[in-house]
């Protein structure tokens, strides 16, 4: 009863009332992003008729003030804070992550402007709420610490998710959103059943307290290994990774494109970094994750590349390549170095900036054909050769060859797997190494599929629409970092390892 | 002890990096700009060029000289392990610099003729900046990492321009060939550069060679040490390795100076434009495979050199013999540049590191000047066919007497034949001649079956002046066979000699394959270009691996100079008199050769379809291959179309099982008929992938092997 | 044994009767009833074990609110014409030895982790805390989830009500 | 009255929770099976918050899975009406057009 008495005591609650709203100012970017959605809410409901731009310029507005927020908070930083009672951590990591995602939700955006289907998402307010909602969620998931907290955000990227999938017309959305559904609901049921098994062992929902790490410690191994699987598995169905990957192509296929672009991204890198949250705290000799993770990178990219080899629809088969990269994003996870995390930051973030450009052309392509299936394709290359060559430099990006950045990427987390593996000494490390270099290997043959189409094969499938301009600018606004970066990668280098990873 | 931090430190400012910049610079812009342009492309891009030769001229006479000079600095530092890039000016480098730059410059002229009424000129013109670029970064990087980027990207450009004709079915499936034949050599290079890395922590040429000659060979292990980040580390590993690696990263040069056993992308990679031959197949990007091998030179260890010797010699033996029985003129040509090759890697491996280069750098020049020839004559008879006359300009039973018609270039293709076959008093007798007397001390130090490896070299003397002979008799000598051939009398008149822009190029070629241009007449020692490149010094390579020092073997061959020298003219000469005497006009053979179709006797047969080799591959390897991807269907169909699959088909006998078991026990035999009819309907139906719940079954069972893996 | 450990087990036998219940029947609508069942069977347990407040939103939310939901759903998507709302079920083996076997799996973790002898649970003192300081956690410690879970279920609304109010209009135009 | 017997009252409910979702073929049969999978959870969430009186951690954390429960409910059943009007049907196994 005395602690009872104690949090009842008003000059406690009144410093503790006092805490919560000094952390608030932490929590700007979160409260920028809720600020856009309701405005977007309010103007849905006054206005009927010719909402476009209006919707377009409060979402667009509204990622721009979140940006300059986290902007500032990036150029701000002093120190590492647990906030709102330990739910949360506010770290440079996650300031990092919001800047990328708040880039890669505008840039999804864009190419949902870009696409001009009949049923935009800017013709009605609600699916804009709904996907600010999502970005609510991207953005929490990248501070959680508490297992609730990590809980409630993944349920919140999920249902937005869902109704994302389903909300515009068509039955194939319709047959994804409820399959997606259906998979997500058990997944989470799983990893719920995982956590509260954890808290059972040590009392605490907050993974950072040291309750928690001694609570682990002197759990036997069965139930903890069950425990832990279960949890880790409900992250990697935001992931994408075997063997919560099942859904991803269904979805992917039906979704419209720039929805697409931003599942494959934002909730796939947050998920990795709850993924690596929850592993930092692990004490060291408890738990073989290394071998779970890499056995899970090693399964995704082999399923994700041998299941690409053999589609014939482009949005499908980057679906299976967003498996094998949720592969290749474990790799550096598995590391666990330094060089590690900042590479799997550095393939995170240029994932984010090669996917979404590869979404953007493929949407572009979409429209002119009328779908995405590499037979309609046929001979487009030639007759758009700028465009073409735009989607070449995609497909070599996300294959992992020079001259782009994709090359970068792939190298730091295989040079920091291979130190890690001579340091460390794990085997797992090394099958890891060899399977995922073997994969880009393969990755090679889909990628290249797609301007083998385009511009070996003729097709006399005729063109719907003329390539505009604004489609070239913003072809060439996507694709041009991935050039230069690869030559000038030392300055994002330079910002990732000024992150302090120490947990 | 060293410091790996110092040794990769970058180096204090240099105005050079503006030169190289600019170096890369214009190519690069070539590349991106001629695409805007449509008729002016040639003469934009060859200005281009023009300037970036004038710089590499200005680079090459100002950084000449002993040591050469290096560039470094930190390209990116990735968790305390640093990431450099470096360049190396050696007179090597600069010599291959302004070999590129200007063998590049002549073949754009060249072609502002010969593609004049190509529609896709400006394309061209691109891949072909594209080209000079990629090659420039292979010559003046001097980190391992960056020269595989750029070795990729050589092989990305030379698989654009092989495939430049891509309607054509043979174009685009040669470009395919070269690129897996690439890739094939390129997984060595690969794993040749994890090896060092892993050795070296770095792959930085400078410091490698440096951390070399610290290395050790103990007890068959071989040793590093060095301090990383203050810390010393010791790397062993099992010699084996050096050699491994040395082995490793020869296969990188086997993808792309075409040898023994990859070596045959190159004869169908003259699908490509005739101009891109003599630059990319014959001059330059081939010769990146030998260069590198000089690059890494301190690495190769006595096993690996004997691999490279030998590999050499015997590509240099096949092509030869290849080259004796072609009807394409082309064919002909890039057999003797795979001949060619070998001689160089076989100096490579003699450890002749000196003659090696020397050899390169003739080679370039008589090589280029000799497809150009062939390239003039192409072009002009192409200018012969029209709407009715159809035929195979490349094909020599079509010509024949040219030597009236086109009397520039048959005496510039004469020089280069002559330099080719290796006559005194042309470039060609001078580096060859260097070659051999190496490969003679080489075979001598080594004695036994070695000797065999001089053999073949010196039987490849013969063949060269043979089927180069034959090859000027059947085009330039003897009647015109075209017009009997295509039964259009008049269509001899029409045939011209090149103009200007065509001549230039080839006149400049042929002149520099005159030995005077590289000031001596009979003796390489004396040669200023052979005296620019010296061998890096023996001590390097740890001393129990070490190759038989080259300076000793020449010292015990030296009194043979002479007389090798003897016989090495001899042996030309005897080709050259056979080849003018067999097909010499009214000849039997001579006069056999235009109604031949296809060769007939057995050994003739070997040689035309260069040992069979092409036929075995894609017997054996093809059908390997087939068997692979069906191997990979069956996996996928079996496999990964998911566990749903499996598990569906699980479900199929679990079931059956079950359905047996109501059927026997539970159910007797009462219901029977209706009971597995309608049992049967329900599995073909949950078969059906595409259902939610088959999903989430898989999912859930992977999860439950994941945790009985883990747990017991 | 106390009165309210027989009552605990009683509600445990319910819980697992009628969840053992919808697993076999065939019925949807049974098994939604069934669902009630459980559902009270499981807030009685939570009533006991000093969670009053978690078993009265149990019976509010679950049975006021996702078994009508479930209930019109079950309206919805069957044509009930006299006949009874059945579902087939398939898989039947396979799904009996996945959950089996994991159930087993369970079974050993649980008597491995021998929950009962766990630290902090040893020496905790049980007892039922007010409903005043459920209410002072909700509102400091867990105000950001509160306020999180606000929103979703604001977003569920407006989606669900987009989702399902256009679905048939849209069938339409789409045939 | 020991915990473990709450443990495995919740590890019963949630291996028959998916029991049923792998074996009924009404999508709204599984969303049952599902809630029950989620009540597993719940059981224990509360049972072991039973022992911290103080932080009431358990019993928040459950009170808040309801709520998920119920929005992820009412989105399903909301889907579920949109498949039926497309499919007339709510069986699962004929609603397979996307696969591969």
């Amino acid at each position: 009863m005395i602690s009872l008495l104690q949090s009842n005591n008003a000059s406690d609650l009144k410093d503790q009332l006092g805490n919560l709203s000094e952390d608030v100012w932490m929590l700007a970017p979160e409260i920028s992003v809720v600020i856009a959605l309701l405005l977007l809410l309010g103007f849905d409901l006054l206005f009927k008729k010719n909402k476009e731009i209006g919707l377009a310029s409060i979402a667009f507005c509204g990622l721009a003030s979140t940006f300059v927020i986290l902007t500032f908070q990036w150029t701000n930083f002093s120190t590492d804070l647990m906030i709102m009672g330990n739910l949360l951590r506010y770290d440079q990591l996650s300031v990092f992550l919001k800047l990328i995602f708040s880039l890669g939700g505008a840039l999804g955006l864009i190419i949902a402007a870009r696409n001009g289907e009949k049923n935009n998402l800017f013709q009605t307010g609600e699916s804009l709420v709904i996907l600010f909602g999502l970005f609510l969620g991207v953005f929490l998931m990248t501070m959680a610490t508490n297992l609730l907290m990590i809980y409630l955000s993944i349920e919140v990227v999920s249902i937005c998710s869902y109704m994302l999938t389903g909300i515009l017309k068509g039955k194939r959305k319709a047959e994804a959103a409820l399959k997606y559904l259906l998979f997500g609901a058990v997944s989470s049921a799983v990893m719920l059943y995982g956590i509260s098994w954890l808290y059972g062992f040590t009392g605490t929902l907050d993974v950072t307290s040291q309750a928690f790490i001694s609570g682990l410690s002197e759990v036997s191994v069965l139930p903890l290994t069950i425990a832990l699987i279960m949890t880790i598995g409900g992250i990697i169905f935001k992931l994408g990774a075997v063997p919560f990957h099942i859904w991803s192509p269904d979805v992917y296929q039906a979704a419209p494109t720039a929805i697409v672009s931003i599942f494959s991204t934002l909730p796939k890198l947050a998920a990795l970094t709850l993924l690596f949250r929850v592993i930092n705290v692990l004490p060291a000799g408890l738990f073989d994750w290394q071998l779970i993770l890499g056995v899970v990178a090693i399964a995704s990219m082999i399923f994700g590349n041998f299941s690409a080899l053999w589609q014939k629809d482009a949005k499908r088969m980057l679906a299976y390549s967003s498996i094998a990269h949720a592969g290749f994003l474990l790799v550096g996870l598995v590391a666990y170095t330094e060089a590690g995390n900042t590479s799997m930051l550095f393939y995170g973030a240029m994932y984010l900036v090669m996917n979404v450009g590869a979404f953007l052309l493929i949407a572009i392509l979409e429209r002119r054909t009328g779908s995405a299936a590499f037979d309609d394709m046929r001979g487009l290359g030639m007759k758009m050769p700028f465009l073409g060559i735009l989607v070449v430099i995609v497909m070599i990006a996300l294959t992992g060859l020079p001259p782009t950045v994709g090359f970068n990427a792939k190298l730091y987390v295989f040079s920091a797997i291979w130190e890690a593996y001579q340091v460390q000494n794990n085997s797992i490390l090394l099958w890891v190494f060899i399977l995922g270099l073997l994969n880009t290997v393969v990755a090679l043959f889909y990628y290249l599929k797609l301007p083998y189409y385009l511009f070996f094969k003729t097709g006399e499938k005729t063109v719907l629409e003329k390539s505009s301009i604004p489609d070239h600018i913003w072809g060439t606004i996507m694709v041009l970092p991935l050039l230069i970066w690869f030559f000038q990668s030392e300055w994002l280098m330079n910002v990732l390892n000024s992150i302090n990873f120490v947990f | 002890m060293i410091e790996l931090k110092d040794l990769l430190a970058p180096n204090a400012f240099d105005p050079l990096i503006y030169w190289i910049l600019a170096l890369f610079a214009f190519p690069l812009l070539s590349f991106f700009t001629t695409g805007l342009l449509k008729d002016k492309a040639s003469v934009w891009s060859s200005l281009l060029l023009g300037i970036n030769t004038c710089i590499s001229g200005y680079i090459a006479v100002t950084y000449w000289g002993e040591m050469g000079t290096s560039l470094k600095g930190t390209w990116f530092e990735i968790g305390g392990t640093v990431f450099n890039y470096s360049f190396l000016l050696d007179n090597a480098a600069l010599i291959m610099l302004v070999i590129v730059n200007f063998i590049s410059l002549l073949v754009h002229i060249f072609s502002a003729e010969y593609m004049r009424h190509d529609k896709a000129k400006p394309r061209y013109y691109a891949f072909l900046g594209l080209f000079t670029f990629s090659m420039l970064g292979i010559v003046l990087f001097h980190n391992l990492l960056f020269i595989f980027i750029f070795w990729e990207l050589v092989g990305l450009s030379s698989y654009l321009l092989i495939g430049f004709w891509f309607e054509k079915k043979s174009a685009s499936l040669a470009a395919n060939k070269a690129f897996i034949m690439n890739r094939i050599g390129d997984l060595g290079f690969l794993t040749g550069l994890m090896i060092l890395y892993t050795q070296f922590e770095t792959l930085d040429l400078g410091a490698i060679e440096f951390m070399m000659g610290e290395s050790q060979i103990e007890d068959g292990n071989w040793v590093v040490t060095y301090f990383s980040n203050g810390k010393e580390v010791i790397h062993v590993l099992d010699g084996r390795w050096l050699s491994a690696a040395g082995i490793a990263l020869f296969c990188g040069a086997v993808g792309k100076s075409a040898q023994f056993p990859l070596q045959i992308w190159l004869p169908d990679a003259m699908e490509g434009p005739t101009p891109v031959s003599a630059l990319i197949h014959a001059a330059t990007m081939v010769a990146a495979g030998v260069f590198m091998l000089s690059r890494v030179f301190v690495l190769l260890d006595a096993q690996a050199l004997e691999v490279i010797a030998i590999v050499g010699a015997i590509t240099a033996l096949m092509a030869a013999v290849a080259a004796l029985s072609q009807f394409d003129i082309k064919k002909v040509l890039a057999y003797s540049t795979v001949s060619q090759l070998g001689y160089m890697v076989l100096a490579m491996g003699v450890g002749a590191y000196d003659a090696g280069l020397f050899h390169l750098f003739t080679h370039a020049f008589f090589k280029a000047g000799l497809f150009l020839s062939a390239g003039i004559i192409i072009h002009q008879l192409h200018g012969l066919e029209s709407e009715g006359v159809k035929f195979n300009t490349q094909d020599m039973r079509v010509m024949g007497g040219l030597k009236q018609h086109l009397p520039i270039t048959f005496a510039c293709f004469v020089i280069c034949s002559l330099s080719l076959a290796g006559l005194p008093g042309f470039s060609g007798f001078l580096s060859k001649e260097a070659i051999l007397i190496n490969t003679h001390a080489w075979s001598v130090e080594k004695g036994g079956g070695y000797y065999l490896i001089e053999l073949m070299a010196f039987a490849t003397v013969i063949l060269t002046a043979f089927y180069i002979m034959r090859a000027v008799m059947l085009v330039f000598t003897g009647k015109f066979r075209l017009p009997e051939l295509t039964g259009v009398s008049d269509i001899a008149g029409k045939l011209k000699e090149g103009n200007r822009t065509l001549l230039i190029p080839v006149v400049i070629l042929a002149l520099l394959s005159l030995s005077f241009a590289f000031g001596s007449t009979f003796d390489a020692e004396t040669s200023w270009l052979h005296k620019a490149v010296e061998t890096p010094s023996g001590a390097m390579v740890p001393t129990k691996y070490a190759a038989v020092g080259q300076a000793e073997m020449l010292e015990s061959a030296g009194a043979d100079h002479i007389w090798l020298a003897v016989v090495s003219i001899g042996l030309a000469l005897a080709g050259i008199i056979a080849a003018l005497l067999i097909y010499k006009p009214g000849a039997k053979l001579a006069e056999a050769f235009d109604s031949k179709r296809e060769p007939v006797s057995p050994l003739v047969q070997v040689s035309f379809y260069h040992w069979y080799q092409d036929v075995l591959y894609t017997k054996v390897i093809l059908k390997f291959i087939l068997t692979q991807s069906k191997m990979l269907a069956w996996f996928d169909e079996k496999i990964l179309d998911g566990c749903v699959n499996l598990l569906a088909r699980t479900q199929v006998v679990v079931a059956h099982l079950t359905g047996m078991f109501d059927r026997y026990i539970i159910d007797g035999f009462v219901h029977l008929t209706a009971f597995t009819s309608g049992k049967v309907g329900q599995l073909t139906r949950s078969i059906q992938t595409g259902n939610v719940q088959t999903y989430i079954l898989s999912a859930i069972a992977m999860l439950i092997m994941l945790l009985l893996w883990f747990a017991f | 044994m106390t009165f309210a450990t027989i009552i605990l087990y009683c509600f445990i036998g319910l819980t697992l009767l009628s969840a053992l219940y919808i697993a076999f029947t065939k019925n949807v609508l049974y098994a939604a009833f069934a669902l009630i069942l459980t559902f009270l069977g499981v807030a009685g347990i939570f009533m006991l074990i000093g969670a009053g407040f978690i078993a009265i939103s149990q019976i509010l939310v679950y049975v006021g609110g996702i078994l009508v939901l479930i209930v019109f759903g079950v309206m919805l998507t069957n044509r009930l014409k006299g006949q009874q709302v059945t579902t087939p079920s398939y898989n039947k083996l396979l799904g009996l030895l996945v959950s089996g076997g994991l159930l087993f799996i369970f079974y050993k973790a649980i008597i491995e982790a021998n929950f009962g002898a766990i630290k902090w649970i040893e020496s905790a003192q049980p007892e039922s805390p007010g409903l005043e300081s459920f209410g002072m956690k909700l509102m400091t410690d867990y105000v950001l989830a509160f306020e999180v879970i606000g929103l979703l279920l604001l977003l569920a609304l407006i989606g669900a009500v987009k989702i399902a109010a256009g679905a048939r209009k849209e069938v339409e135009d789409a045939s | 009255m020991p915990v473990e017997h709450l443990v495995i009252l919740g590890a019963i409910l949630f291996c028959i929770g998916l029991f049923v979702v792998l074996t009924r073929k009404n999508a709204i049969a599984v969303l049952i099976g599902v809630e029950l999978m989620l009540n597993a959870s719940n059981i224990n969430l509360v049972a072991f918050s039973h022992f911290d009186p103080d932080l009431l951690q358990g019993q928040v954390f459950a009170l808040f899975v309801i709520t998920v429960a119920a929005a992820e409910a009412a989105v399903a059943l909301a889907i579920v009406v949109k498949v039926y009007q497309y499919f007339q049907t709510a069986d699962l196994d004929k609603i397979s057009e996307l696969k591969g």
